[in-house]
């Protein structure tokens, strides 16, 4: 009898759910590994060599095409991640007005995205 | 006649901190730890970016106590967002049918789990292997 | 008053409401249809069905099979050519709810399954798990949902009847979320409020089966026919009545008595096998089973449950887990929810309990009562497929096959009928709802209608049970008339008008005190034993020459009912000797029952 | 001495026009072992207080009626036995998230309309006569669906999930189920409408994952899945369909 189709504009939701849906698989099926090699071994030189935090072998990987590829695939989407489940506890715990919160979660996703091919650019090939 | 005048009783304003609940909003902040590590690495580039002593400053604090703490509790608070990800997972998913069942969700969670261990176990490996 | 103005006014929104209303507006789609119900439609108590739904399928099957089962069981008090007419369209409209997407069980190549039931020579029950009425209710009010002709009316509680010049012409509901009252005028009529078992003690029945309609109709003159056969379910919970569906046997249960004996074999019934055989043991109509109950109780061979019932054993161990879990999942929840036990490695408590009227309201093969316009379906109606007992899995066939007809029917009639005369029937409408706000409101003697509804039920137990004696009817009659009297000086705690669930109780009490004097005289007066109606005062045996005749109840106010007598339609079945286990094998051999 | 055969409920009650908000009342009921909450409600209504309102009917937990907060989790009435819970008083209120209407009835309206707004019925592929007999449907493909349909709507799920009390209007998750059960259902066609009817705000997409839906659920339904899986569909279709030719 109501009419679902009417009054009912389509949510842009997905577009951060689906970017935050990337940045939760990728981080679950590599995170805890790269928090252990960047954090913790190779600080730690626990079975990696002290070149491995060298300037220039990061350098070399921030400027291979692939190295490129996978440094803004985690940067970009561990934020939207973290950004989208930020989101929805603070508005569970309202603890603000809606665009704050959004310019607060979402709005630094956005902005750190746009700064990480920034400096992927800079750095140069 | 009386108009029926319904009651409406307020969800209380703190129900995300009491349970049943706070389970699901300790898993959502544990996806905040995630973009915490991004912007570990974000600062890292960002030092990379800006020359050999900038990145310098960023290895010292890879190494500083407070550094490797912080990563301990990043990495407990990943490993919790890493189960609780594929505990999440069959509800996304269409039911799975094998053999005219449906495949429990503990299953597919199990599964899922397991590979992602192993993901991560190779990775780990693999960056090992490389740079002996 | 708000009025609402509908071309068919449709009662009861369960099975049978919900199928009429769908082929009312598939009829004519132009016509307004009021579909009217007191609690949400999915709520009706079809859903509470497990077992599931009979239709010829088989290759080996046939309707003349169908149609022998359902007379032989009905102890020939059936109207053949209505049988006939039901068989013939049982299996359509299995198929057609199967279109609208009933999740009907299936076999491995995707065609339909079907299961065994009692009294029923081929396996032709269709079933969806053990939730086949709750699937069924659900696919009918989601379709239903389809046609925004369908004006639901719901929570929406029928108080009477609008009849003017000798026809139906709408009813006055109450609305219990507001307490305001609502006339539907409409040009045709449609009783589908399911059936009575509440006005027993222990019955299978949700709580909302107080046979509403039944006294709506009858109070308007209307005869509600064979009122006496009230069918008990051999397996129930003991206390709650909770039903173990039929299907538990179908599958393969056994009843056992205390001894661990399978005492069916002493009743006839045998040979014992292992594996089910139709119409033998446990496959037995629910009658014989019922009957063989009480009288192991009278041999002491009962056990007794720790609420002081007396049970016998459903064992269905030796199925399996995987086979309970596949087939009879509802069955195993409510044994381990309600009594603690897992059928799976102990065995169930079981007790009969009042289950279904075979009777109701009297309607010709159109689903027409004699009242003009006014039309009867399902459980609340006597169409005449059920006879002395009704076989297991015929009344889910019968809510789909005579509530298309019904709605067809009103559809018809609707249409060639006068415009209604609005304004006698809003006085008739304002003087129900006053009546009803007077009982509200009265300050009677103090009494609560739970005492009466307490002393109804069980009065009718003791004297309208499984065997019955002239002496304890009697006493029943008496009781029920006394029971009346003093239910008109009722006092109410609640005096509101929002959600005032005690009133609707009261009015409840009084449509079932009507509906149990219309069946303890019938039953009184029938002076033999056929079916479900067994005496053991010199009356033991089915007497044709007197009693081959629907008792018909009529209405006399405060006074008791009249019982007169009508014909059966007898076409192709002569009554003979209704026989199961061996000696049915036997006679069918014979031929000496069809 | 307290009478071990007696138990305490304590019940929330409401009576518009009287009340200005509902507080509880306390009742004792005899021979407790062996009730249920709803007989133990059912008995004081029938011997204590007839004013009591609540909602019931199978009392065998199909018809989906005695939804109600026990001791503070949404359960059905008549299959929480009181000798299944810890001792000492129990507390029975409405069902929470929804406007009380009477004691223990709530509002069912906008569940109801929330049902009719997903054409909860199947759109065929292909039409059939009754002449062509029935479709084929095999286990496996009705063990897709099969759980949805099982679905009494009880709204404990509603009652349940936080997000549906900040959003009254959000689908939630029991229409949802609902709405799988015939995208799920291998005769249907009806999945892009029903998509569509989901796509808003007021959606799918005020689901954050909560799940406790699924776990109150007193008929494994899963609605948790049915909402998730379809966010999944919902955020595809969302870019798929500029790839649709319409
Ligand atoms: C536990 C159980 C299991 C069963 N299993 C089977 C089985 O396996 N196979 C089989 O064939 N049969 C079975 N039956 C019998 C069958 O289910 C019923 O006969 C049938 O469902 C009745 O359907 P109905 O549409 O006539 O009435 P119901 O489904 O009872 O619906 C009655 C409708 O009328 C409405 N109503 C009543 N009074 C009023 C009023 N005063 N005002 C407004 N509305 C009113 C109600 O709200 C409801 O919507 C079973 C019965 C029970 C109790
Ligand atoms: S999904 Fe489960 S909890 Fe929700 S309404 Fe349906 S049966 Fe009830
Ligand atoms: S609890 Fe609510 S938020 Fe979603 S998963 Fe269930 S609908
Ligand atoms: S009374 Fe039907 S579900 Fe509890």
């Amino acid at each position: 009898m109501s009419g679902p189709a009417r009054d009912n504009p389509r949510s842009i939701s997905p577009i951060f759910w689906l970017l935050f849906g990337a940045g939760g698989m990728v981080s679950a099926l590599f995170g805890p590994a790269l928090i252990l090699i960047t954090g913790l071994l190779a600080p730690t030189g626990t079975g990696i060599p002290e070149s491995f935090l060298s300037y220039d072998h990061a350098l070399a990987f921030a400027r291979n095409p692939i190295g490129k590829l996978v440094l803004l695939a985690v940067i970009a989407l561990f934020f939207w991640h973290g950004a989208e489940r930020l989101f929805l506890t603070l508005k569970d715990m309202k603890a603000g007005p809606s665009l704050v919160l959004k310019l607060g979660t979402y709005g630094v996703a956005a902005a750190v995205t746009l700064a990480t091919i920034g400096l992927l650019l800079a750095i140069g090939f | 006649m009386n108009e029926s005048r319904p009651y409406r009783r307020p969800q209380p304003g703190n129900w995300w901190a009491k349970p049943p609940y706070r389970a699901y909003t300790a898993r959502e902040l544990s996806g905040v730890a995630v973009a915490i590590y991004g912007g570990v690495l974000f600062a890292g580039l960002v030092s990379l970016a800006r020359g050999p002593e900038n990145w310098a400053g960023y290895v010292g604090f890879l190494k500083s106590p407070t550094s490797l703490a912080l990563h301990v509790l990043l990495l407990a608070a990943v490993v919790y967002h890493v189960i609780t990800w594929f505990q999440t997972l069959p509800k996304t998913m269409p039911k799975l049918i094998v053999n005219g069942e449906a495949v429990p969700a503990k299953k597919i969670t199990g599964l899922a789990t397991l590979l992602a261990g192993a993901t991560s176990l190779a990775l780990v490996l693999v960056v090992l292997g490389v740079t002996r | 008053m708000e009025i609402f103005e509908a071309d068919v006014l449709i009662i009861g929104a369960g099975g049978a409401g919900l199928r009429a209303a769908i082929a009312a507006t598939l009829a004519d789609p132009s016509l307004t249809i009021a579909l009217a119900s007191k609690v949400l439609p999915m709520r009706s108590h079809t859903v509470a069905a497990e077992g599931g739904s009979a239709g010829v399928i088989q290759a080996h099957d046939s309707l003349e099979n169908h149609f022998n089962d359902t007379v032989h069981g009905g102890d020939w008090l059936c109207e053949q050519d209505v049988v006939e007419y039901f068989v013939s369209q049982a299996t359509p409209e299995l198929i057609q709810l199967e279109h609208w997407g009933c999740p009907w069980s299936r076999k491995p190549d995707g065609e339909i399954n079907v299961r065994a039931f009692g009294g029923m020579k081929i396996e032709r029950t269709w079933f969806a798990a053990d939730r086949s009425g709750f699937h069924i209710l659900h696919t009918l009010f989601q379709t239903s949902t389809k046609y925004p002709q369908i004006k639901r009316f719901d929570e929406a509680f029928c108080l009477d009847l609008l009849v003017a010049d000798g026809r139906a012409q709408g009813a006055v509901l109450l609305s219990p979320s507001t307490g305001a009252f609502t006339t539907i005028l409409a040009r045709s009529v449609i009783l589908a409020t399911g059936g009575a078992g509440r006005v027993f003690r222990q019955n299978t029945n949700g709580g909302i089966v107080t046979g509403d309609g039944m006294a709506l109709a009858y109070r308007h003159g209307v005869p509600l026919r064979d009122m006496e056969f009230v069918q008990y379910h051999p397996t129930c919970m003991p206390g709650s009545g909770i039903l173990f569906s039929e299907a538990c046997r179908g599958e393969g249960g056994y009843l056992v008595n205390k001894d661990g004996y399978r005492y069916l074999q002493d009743y006839g019934l045998g040979p014992v096998t292992t594996t089910p055989r139709n119409k033998t043991m446990e496959l037995g109509p629910r009658d014989r089973l019922s009957q063989a109950f009480w009288q192991e109780e009278r041999k002491g061979r009962t056990l007794t449950t720790p609420n002081g019932e007396s049970a016998v054993h459903l064992d269905l161990r030796h199925l399996g887990l995987a086979k309970l879990k596949e087939r009879l999942p509802l069955i195993r929840g409510l044994a381990m929810e309600f009594m603690g036990i897992d059928p799976a490695d102990t065995p169930i408590p079981v007790r009969p309990a009042v289950h279904y009227t075979m009777g109701g309201i009297i309607t010709d093969i159109q689903t027409a009562t004699p009242l003009a316009g006014l039309f009867a379906a399902g459980e609340c109606s006597s169409v005449g497929i059920h006879g002395a007992n009704r076989l297991g899995s015929n009344s889910l066939g019968e809510l789909t096959v005579f509530g298309r007809v019904a709605g067809e029917q009103a559809v018809k009639f609707a249409k060639e009928a006068p415009a209604v005369v609005a304004n006698k029937l809003v006085d008739q409408a304002k003087a129900a709802a006053a009546k009803a706000v007077a009982l509200r409101d009265q300050k009677g003697g103090g009494e609560r209608h739970s005492v009466l509804r307490k002393e109804m039920a069980a009065t009718m137990e003791r004297g309208c049970g499984i065997y019955r004696l002239g002496t304890e009817m009697q006493e029943t009659c008496d009781k029920l008339a006394e029971l009346k009297q003093r239910a008109k000086a009722i006092t109410l705690d609640d005096h509101s008008d929002v959600w005032n669930t005690d009133w609707l109780a009261a009015i409840e009490l009084g449509y079932q005190l009507d509906v149990a004097q219309a069946m303890a005289h019938s039953a009184l007066e029938r002076k033999e034993s056929r079916g479900a109606h067994q005496r053991l005062d010199g009356f033991e045996k089915r007497d044709d020459d007197k009693y081959l005749a629907h008792s018909l109840a009529h209405y006399r106010g405060d006074g008791p009912p009249e019982i007169s007598y009508g014909p059966v339609k007898i076409t192709k079945s002569q009554p003979g000797t209704r026989a199961y286990g061996a000696l049915g094998e036997q006679l069918e051999k014979d031929g000496t029952h069809a | 001495m307290p009478d071990p055969a007696k138990r305490e409920l304590r019940i929330l009650r409401y009576q518009p026009g009287v009340d200005a908000a509902p507080a509880f009342g306390t009742f004792w009921v005899e021979n407790a072992e062996n009730l249920s909450v709803l007989e133990a409600l059912q008995s004081i209504k029938d011997t204590l207080d007839g004013s009591l309102a609540f909602r019931w009917s199978c009392r065998m937990a199909v018809c989906g009626s005695c939804g109600m907060m026990i001791n503070g989790a949404p359960k059905l009435a008549c299959s929480t036995l009181l000798r299944d819970l810890p001792p000492g008083p129990v507390t029975v209120e409405p069902l929470n998230n929804f406007p009380i209407e009477r004691d223990l009835v709530i509002s069912v309206g906008g569940f109801v309309k929330k049902i009719e707004s997903i054409y909860p019925y199947i759109i065929p592929k292909e039409p059939r006569t009754i002449a062509q007999g029935p479709y084929l449907q095999t286990p496996a493909q009705l063990a897709a669906y099969e759980s949805f349909s099982d679905c009494i709507n009880c709204m404990l799920c509603y009652a349940a999930c936080p997000q549906f009390g900040e959003n009254p209007d959000f689908i939630g998750p029991g229409a949802m189920a609902l709405l799988q059960r015939y995208n799920g259902d291998s005769r249907d066609a009806g999945r892009q409408k029903r998509l569509d009817a989901i796509h808003g705000e007021d959606g799918v997409w005020s689901c954050t994952a909560v799940g406790i839906c699924s776990e109150v659920c007193p008929k494994s339904v899963d609605p948790a899945n049915a909402v998730n899986q379809n966010k999944t569909n919902s955020a595809f279709d969302f870019f798929l369909r500029f790839l649709r030719k319409e």
